[in-house]
């Protein structure tokens, strides 16, 4: 039994959901906004944009050397290649992961993430514990949290998304890759390898 | 401002709690907060530095405790309402309405016109890179140390690296800046640069080893060493 | 801890509201929580130090909306917990059965020996400086820099003038270090020095003119310039 | 009308006083504590140690300057003359207002206080707002706070009680209060004086 109190945001699911039909309702009526306008671009972000993008661009980096030049030198003009782009990605910067440098992304002020690629960003990314947390103590974070074990001899580089740019992180290659068609390869690469929380998924286990 | 939700460094909050299988939203309400995000900033209604800095200016408590979506909805009622797109009667009206009656539909109205021009948005973006004529005042390799201010206003420069010392590593080119357009004076673009931070700069005897944290910072949040 | 408690310099939690008259306590229960306060860290069941450090790692938004005294309330349940001296379950029980009869007596227990050294306690106080046989490192006059240190466990430097230079104002003799005193470390006297620090030296081009401000620094806290 | 939600802080005053109960009456039965002394150290801070107690020593350096040098020397030491002393003041320091220096007292990461001579704190020194600002904006805070306007070629100066020494302020004594006994003197010495966010009561309004 326990008389710790609930906080008082749990309690009024009901009135922010009454809230954000308001808001919508007045909207439409006022002749703002249109239903089809915003159904579409919820769709878009349910259906359409999602880090199935981010991992055919890895992909296509793992597989050709050139794009992965370019990537490096201009992930929008790279992107681009691949019909990937737009809001919330305007100026995209990929940042290489090897055996020495681990990269990890993090927004400590809001939320900033690469839309086009990745898609809406998960709760964790956008909640107090990893903002505050992954700026001081990154490799305590990628290990506690996410099981993620960064060599003592490597590099751990934080990327704070405090302005437009967008960073996303370029993982590894996974060793036993050898022969994979860029499709095979996209299906192993992660959302956390693209924030730099998680590794590719090992090929072993996926076949 | 220093607010609560300048987190970088921040101890206490507890664990990161990662859900599995986490759908791109939770229920409905989010959905509808999304999209009416995108209608209303996409159209100019506000910009995303005035939708920021509303959420900034949450009461401490309520910010840490609700949920994502809810700053947003915050942030969207608090802009509509000072620009006088609504009003915060008709607003809390319209809310006891549905509050009654949950299940009442919103209103429809089509625009195909207006839902091209959002999905061109979504896929096209929205850039606040500018073309300035001056030249950048730093370029990499140059060491720098950030200002040491606190406004009150918005502003994008996190607490934990004003007043220390790093490397420009990138020039970005110029964006509009946020201290400004977050309060309706306009553009001013100003350069942009990443710029690299040793972690024992930062955190002293708390750092990790071998750790840097880079952060992108607008000219006038630097000046040369 | 860099906690929600260390607030000097925060922004976004509006105006001070000084009420008129106020009295000493506002209800019963205050009264009994500073009451219980004193009669169980005066006697030893846990110290200064553990005591404050429970109030700082309560959950940042709870600490932010909850009393004063509910604070105190919060910190002696989990110092008399973790001490073994009561349980949480008993707690727990207790308290719905005071839930459920609100006018139900506390059980009543009379130990004047008790009141009498409490009294003693109150009206002569308990002080932490302790006699140490090394000299002070610094004297008034001195410059010196606050360490850049950010520890999860307590401290009382507060993170506002850290990696900040000021001038020793005075040296007041040495105290038990909160930061091992609050985690079962032992007392660990160091000299405690009253630091002046220029407005501008920690708040830049935000600070106020002509102010200063003086902040009590244990010996360890500080490095020679 | 309006859909903010209250805090949950407001809701469980019963609970919380039933936590203050249970807890008091686990102690007892344990023979830990006593119902007498609980009530002697409560009724100490109700009724006989409060500002009245700091005023007192505020009147008696106006009045003596032999005790006023002592006092700012060596505070502990002058308060043990008039039998003022204990817990939280167990080193207490005295900063003397003049019209070239405004001291005012705060506690940013707690709320200590001089309780022997002030007594309890009030609300507004423990909450987060004055001592969050006072650190950063004393000036504007007592003007805007407190309408208390310093003169601009006054210094500010701001104390921090971080450790356990226990700051108070003396203020300057009001004009027109030449003759003025030195009860009459304590009667215009304020709390809010001695913490540096007021000045005394002006001789010609408590007439």
């Amino acid at each position: 039994m326990s008389v710790e109190r609930t906080s008082d945001s749990q309690a009024s699911e009901a009135e922010i959901a009454a809230r954000a039909k308001a808001l919508e309702s007045l909207l439409v009526e006022k002749g703002l906004v249109s239903t089809d306008a915003i159904d579409r671009v919820i769709s878009a972000y349910e259906s359409d944009i999602g880090p199935m993008l981010g991992a055919q661009v890895v992909a296509r980096a793992w597989s050709d050397p050139e794009f992965k030049k370019l990537l490096l030198e201009d992930a929008n003009a790279a992107c681009e290649q691949l019909g990937i782009g737009g809001m919330q990605g305007e100026h995209m910067v990929v940042v290489e992961n090897s055996a020495q440098v681990h990269n990890v992304v993090v927004c400590t002020l809001c939320s900033c993430y690469p839309w086009p690629v990745l898609g809406l960003p998960p709760n964790w990314y956008k909640y107090p514990q990893y903002r505050s947390r992954t700026v001081m103590e990154p490799r305590e974070v990628l290990k506690e949290e996410f099981g993620l074990g960064i060599d003592e001899s490597a590099d751990v580089r934080v990327w704070d998304s405090s302005a437009e740019i967008r960073y996303f992180v370029l993982p590894e290659r996974p060793e036993g890759t050898e022969g994979m068609s860029e499709e095979e390869l996209a299906s192993l690469v992660t959302r956390d390898s693209m924030i730099g929380v998680g590794e590719p998924r090992d090929p072993e286990e996926t076949r | 401002m220093n607010g609560v939700h300048d987190l970088g460094g921040m101890h206490g909050l507890g664990r990161v709690d990662v859900e599995d299988y986490e759908p791109v939203f939770h229920n409905p309400w989010e959905k509808l907060v999304f999209g009416t995000m995108v209608a209303t900033m996409g159209q100019g209604l506000y910009n995303l530095d005035e939708f920021r800095h509303g959420i900034e200016v949450m009461e401490p408590a309520h910010y840490l405790t609700s949920s994502y979506y809810e700053h947003w909805l915050e942030t969207i009622e608090k802009n509509l309402i000072e620009k006088g797109v609504i009003d915060r009667g008709e607003l809390d009206a319209r809310t006891q309405e549905f509050l009654k009656n949950p299940e009442a539909p919103v209103p429809q109205r089509e625009d195909p016109e207006l839902a091209d021009r959002l999905l061109q948005l979504v896929h096209g973006g929205a850039s606040s890179r500018r073309e300035v004529s001056a030249k950048p005042r730093f370029e990499a390799g140059d060491r720098v140390r950030v200002r040491n201010v606190h406004p009150h206003g918005h502003t994008r420069l996190p607490q934990y690296v004003r007043d220390k010392q790093g490397v420009v590593e990138r020039v970005y080119g110029a964006f509009v800046l946020p201290d400004k357009h977050a309060h309706g004076e306009g553009e001013n673009p100003e350069y942009v640069y990443c710029v690299r931070f040793d972690a024992e700069e930062v955190w002293g005897d708390s750092a990790e080893p071998r750790e840097a944290v880079s952060v992108d910072l607008w000219e006038s949040y630097l000046e040369s060493l």
